[in-house]
């Protein structure tokens, strides 16, 4: 049959081993619990910057990206929200957030509320802190500057999508001297939050930090799949390059043969 | 129903392009037999897609009236602004529907050099979006003076290797590195930032792109078997 | 000096934007409502008259391809586009709240495509071929005289070597001690050489779209260029 | 004086943006007014890309994608116009496309300048074509390589697919023999890579943004067989034109605009370096350099 051989065979290997890794992985954080997770150094510092906005008596600022509610950067971030909020209510102190979408606007309520109410402040909450600034990109940034130089927050936290208006708000807050932790798994600006804002959760780690925090055996799992699978490429990677380099040096025709055969399944 | 559907319809959908894309060899002569049906689906919903596209900014134009009306009616704060926005986006609209100007009629490419749609994209559209753009300079200048720190051994790497490619990408680094005597041309800050750029730089983005697609598994999965929504374990 | 209208009129427009440096101002929220509504009108024209008209309109009323082009010779008929016309219909009714429930069909559509289609490619591009990519022979050889090639070949393990530590450095469920710690160490360090350059190539890409401006400004409007 | 100079220190600190901005303005403007030209030689990712585009046999069919828009434009059209003369002077038939709703004008302004201007004499259809915009992004180009016609059914001329001379052995995407994808986004390169070129087999090249080019390396040189990245990429790719065709004299936008580039590049060099002299020193006078 001419259909058979038409298959590619090692992509059906990658895609059912990876997929083969995620299932076992959840039925595994399942049935034994969360897994030993790896500390997030960005994620750990949520509560010493929450802190110390506290000490200083300086409020807190949260920006959920710029992005609506049908990005999953915002709905990762509104998960990091839940507990900042839930810190900011144990500590007692001030948060603040301003918001370029209606929508994020309502969810960010709805999130803090209920960290409140977990926190047992449900009297603390009021609907005023999260605030509908603008849609448009570059006034979003320019008022919420202003906010920040008004209030001098002693913690900044950036996390979700942005795009170019991420500069002003992280100038702005270095300017004010607070803590900035920011998160985002927009490529093209993670390196300026890098180079502007105290701990910044990378790509990846941001949606890790949803996983961490959530603590979802589902995502969990999946985490723990996605790690085996990493854990795969990373040993063939080494034992390939180890391989092709002896199979060139050497004339023994296993090598060889191995080398060909691993290859083939990563030939794209 | 109303959850159950669009489940069911991402979930056949995508299933069956993942088959496509594992089983069918398109670049190969036009298949026959079994084939033929994922020959079918490979072509069609990627052009059906695309139809959906446009849709897509039918829709964004209409909620765009939408949100906007509102802003105007209820005399929201800056609704003046709403009425250039809605004025403008029902000008072009006509203007690019009508084919005014241009070629006679409806007939012709509605970006012809004489259709007015030409004129609203020099006079209008470039300009904004360029001048939008370029404002990021100005952001990022002070940004460098103001903002990006050596507070930490990670931001001064970053810094560090953002510096070298800076200098290294311009006649000015070439300059400076010819000044070096031929001993020390490993030192030669053209030759650093090519090498920033083709090493250590190929194997962040290659981890990161690694990384992605593991992500992206884990993601379709998640989405196709429904669990996307799921909280908790039970769906 | 410039007499063209087009030309004064981008001017006018391009310091209205810029006048966003000195503060947020009227003529700065006018300039950027204004660019709104105009691209979602440039857009949506273009996606009716390039894509919806020929490959909607045409297939189902083969006799509309007259309309733009009175010579056309008249395609066939192809009813099946009624089927991504109906999803798009149901994806309008996003509009009346009662009805937007049915616009999770198209959209349903639209994500099983997009990752239907996804999937199997970035596994191919982004994982497969990138390992392709990373396993070549660590000991390179020139071909002219059969020495080896000392610089390029660390430059190739360094390579791998820094790609097996940001890999490490984004695991995250196997705990922070043991052999993993530096190596994740060390990726981490990787990735910021690597976000440098990032940085260093976005900020050129901005320092010319100033440049791109000015010479509007200077040269096209002005003159004086 | 320790203290006076700390104090300036600090208030260079304190300095209002602005300041930063009108700085920056006036050094862009004043190269930008006396444009001096730098020398220039095609780096490792460009060279393949002449190299590539030298190769091809006159006639051969090369899809060239202008997926950018106005934003971009400063960066991608040199290298958009130096790669396109490079294809017309070897006798390759350039099939214009674009994933960009701006990418029709696009195209209009570069047959203004280099099609029109440079190659009057060659024909639409025959020695060049254009089929224009199509929305869809990735999906267009999954649909071009099964079929042309399933996207384009005529050109933007309305001439339809089977009367252009041009195309008549190019029925679908792996008839090209490559692939030039010019790009300020999504969709853009990687799209091109991922489901134009792998797929295939079609070589790819690119030319991108600064912003993209990092990224798009990871690509180099299995799956993207060159890249022009940026100015400076365009610059270079200028470079080689001028010395592969010295008689026809090309302008050479890109390699004009280095010179305010570079006086640029330099401002914010000694931003960032006064910058981070102002916060090391107040650091270290805050508390011994110890932990922030």
């Amino acid at each position: 049959m001419n259909w058979l051989t038409s298959i590619h065979w090692n992509l059906v290997l990658w895609l059912g081993g990876a997929l083969g890794a995620m299932a076992w992985g959840i039925r595994q954080v399942r049935r034994n619990g969360p897994p030993r997770l790896r500390r997030i150094a960005g994620l750990e510092a949520v509560d010493d910057a929450v802190g110390r906005a506290t000490e200083e008596g300086r409020p807190v600022l949260y920006v959920a990206g710029t992005q609506d509610l049908d990005d999953v950067q915002t709905v990762a971030s509104l998960g990091i929200l839940g507990s900042v909020g839930a810190r900011a209510a144990r500590y007692g102190c001030e948060l603040i957030m301003p918001t370029d979408r209606s929508l994020v606007m309502a969810a960010g309520r709805e999130v803090l509320r209920e960290s409140y109410t977990r926190a047992g402040r449900p009297d603390d909450f009021v609907a005023d802190m999260v605030s509908y600034v603008s849609d448009d990109q570059f006034g979003f940034a320019a008022r919420v500057d202003g906010l920040i130089a008004r209030r001098r927050p002693g913690a900044v936290f950036l996390q979700g999508a942005f795009y170019a208006e991420s500069l002003l708000l992280a100038e702005a807050g270095a300017q004010a001297g607070a803590v900035q932790v920011a998160g985002t798994a927009m490529n093209h600006q993670l390196p300026f939050l890098v180079a502007a804002c105290d701990h910044v959760l990378i790509g990846e780690e941001f949606f890790a930090a949803e996983a961490y925090l959530s603590r979802d055996p589902d995502r969990l799992g999946s985490l723990q799949g996605q790690d085996l699978v990493k854990d795969a490429v990373i040993v063939v990677l080494v034992v390939g390059a180890c391989l092709v380099t002896l199979a060139d040096i050497t004339s023994w025709g296993w090598l060889a043969n191995a080398r060909d055969l691993l290859l083939k399944v990563v030939q794209p | 129903m109303r959850r159950l559907m669009p489940q069911i319809i991402t979930t056949v959908v995508g299933v069956l392009l993942v088959l496509t894309a594992l089983m069918a060899r398109p670049e190969d002569a036009p298949t026959g037999g079994r084939l033929a049906f994922f020959d079918f689906i490979d072509r069609n919903f990627s052009v059906w897609f695309n139809i959906l596209a446009v849709f897509a900014f039918i829709l964004g134009g209409a909620s765009l009236m939408k949100s906007h009306l509102i802003k105007i009616v209820g005399r929201r704060s800056d609704w003046p602004y709403s009425v250039v926005t809605l004025v403008s986006f029902l000008v072009v609209l006509v203007v690019g529907l009508a084919k005014l100007g241009g070629p006679p009629g409806l007939t012709g490419d509605v970006t012809h050099p004489e259709a007015w749609l030409q004129t609203v994209f020099n006079g209008l559209y470039d300009p904004l979006m360029a001048s939008l753009y370029s404002l990021l300079a100005f952001f990022v200048a002070s940004a460098a003076y103001r903002a990006f720190r050596m507070r930490s051994l990670e931001a001064s790497i970053l810094l560090g290797s953002a510096f070298v490619v800076l200098l290294g990408r311009t006649p000015l680094g070439t300059w400076l590195s010819n000044l070096l005597p031929p001993s020390l041309a490993f030192l030669r800050i053209d030759a650093i930032s090519m090498w920033i750029i083709r090493v250590p730089n190929v194997a962040g983005q290659r981890a990161v792109l690694m990384g992605i697609a593991v992500g992206v598994v884990a993601l379709t999965w998640s989405v196709l078997t429904g669990r996307s929504r799921s909280r908790g374990g039970q769906a | 000096m410039s007499t063209s209208f087009e030309v004064w009129l981008a001017a006018a427009l391009t310091l209205m934007v810029l006048s966003f440096l000195w503060r947020d101002n009227p003529f700065y929220k006018f300039a950027e409502h204004l660019f709104v509504g105009v691209s979602a009108g440039y857009w949506m024209v273009l996606g009716f008259w390039t894509t919806l008209w020929p490959n909607a309109v045409v297939k189902l009323v083969p006799a509309a391809a007259r309309v733009t082009d009175p010579a056309a010779t008249l395609p066939d008929r192809e009813p099946l586009v009624l089927i991504p016309l109906g999803l798009g219909c149901l994806m309008l009714l996003r509009l009346w709240p009662r009805l937007s429930w049915l616009s999770r069909w198209p959209t349903a559509f639209a994500v099983g495509t997009t990752l239907g289609y996804n999937l199997v490619r970035t596994l191919r591009s982004d994982l497969l071929s990138q390992i392709h990519a990373a396993v070549l022979p660590g000991l390179l050889i020139r071909a002219v005289d059969g020495s080896v090639a000392w610089g390029a070949t660390v430059n190739q393990w360094i390579l791998l070597a820094g790609t097996v530590c940001c890999l490490v450095y984004f695991t995250f469920t196997r705990g922070d001690r043991g052999a993993r710690a530096p190596l994740a160490r060390a990726g981490l360090m990787v990735l910021m050489v690597a976000f440098g350059a990032s940085f260093a190539y976005a900020v050129m890409s901005r320092i010319t779209q100033l440049v791109g401006r000015l010479h509007f400004l200077l040269g096209d409007w002005l003159g004086i260029v | 004086m320790t203290d006076a100079r700390v104090s300036w220190v600090e208030r260079l600190g304190l300095i209002d943006r602005r300041w930063l901005y009108l700085v920056l303005l006036i050094s862009v403007a004043v190269a930008v007014v006396v444009r001096p030209l730098f020398p220039d030689t095609p780096s490792t990712f460009v060279q393949p890309v002449v190299d590539r585009i030298e190769r091809l046999e006159p006639g051969s069919p090369v899809l060239i994608s202008l997926d950018y828009s106005p934003a971009a434009a400063p960066e991608i059209e040199p290298m958009a116009f130096a790669m396109v003369r490079h294809l017309l002077m070897r006798g390759a038939h350039p099939v214009f496309i674009s994933l960009f709703p701006e990418g029709s004008a696009m195209f209009q302004r570069l047959h203004a300048e280099v099609l029109a201007t440079d190659f009057g004499d060659l024909e639409a259809g025959r020695h060049w074509t254009n089929l224009g915009y199509k929305a869809g992004g990735r999906m267009v180009i999954n649909a071009l390589r099964q079929d042309l016609s399933a996207m384009y059914h005529a050109d933007m001329d309305g001439r339809p697919l089977a009367d252009l001379p041009g195309l008549a052995d190019c029925s679908r995407l792996g008839d090209f023999s490559l692939i030039v994808a010019l790009t300020s986004g999504t969709p853009g390169l990687k799209e091109w890579i991922l489901y134009g070129g792998d797929p295939t087999g079609v070589p790819v090249v690119g030319g991108c943004t600064g912003i993209g080019t990092p990224e798009y390396l990871a690509y180099f040189p299995g799956q993207l067989r060159g890249l022009v990245g940026g100015l400076k990429g365009a610059s270079e790719y200028e470079a080689a034109l001028a010395s592969l065709f010295p008689e026809r004299a090309f302008p050479r936008r890109a390699g004009r605009v280095m010179g305010p580039q570079t006086v640029a590049h330099v401002v914010i060099l000694i931003f960032l370096v006064l910058g981070n002299v102002a916060y090391l020193r107040g650091r270290r006078r805050e508390g011994g350099g110890g932990a922030a």
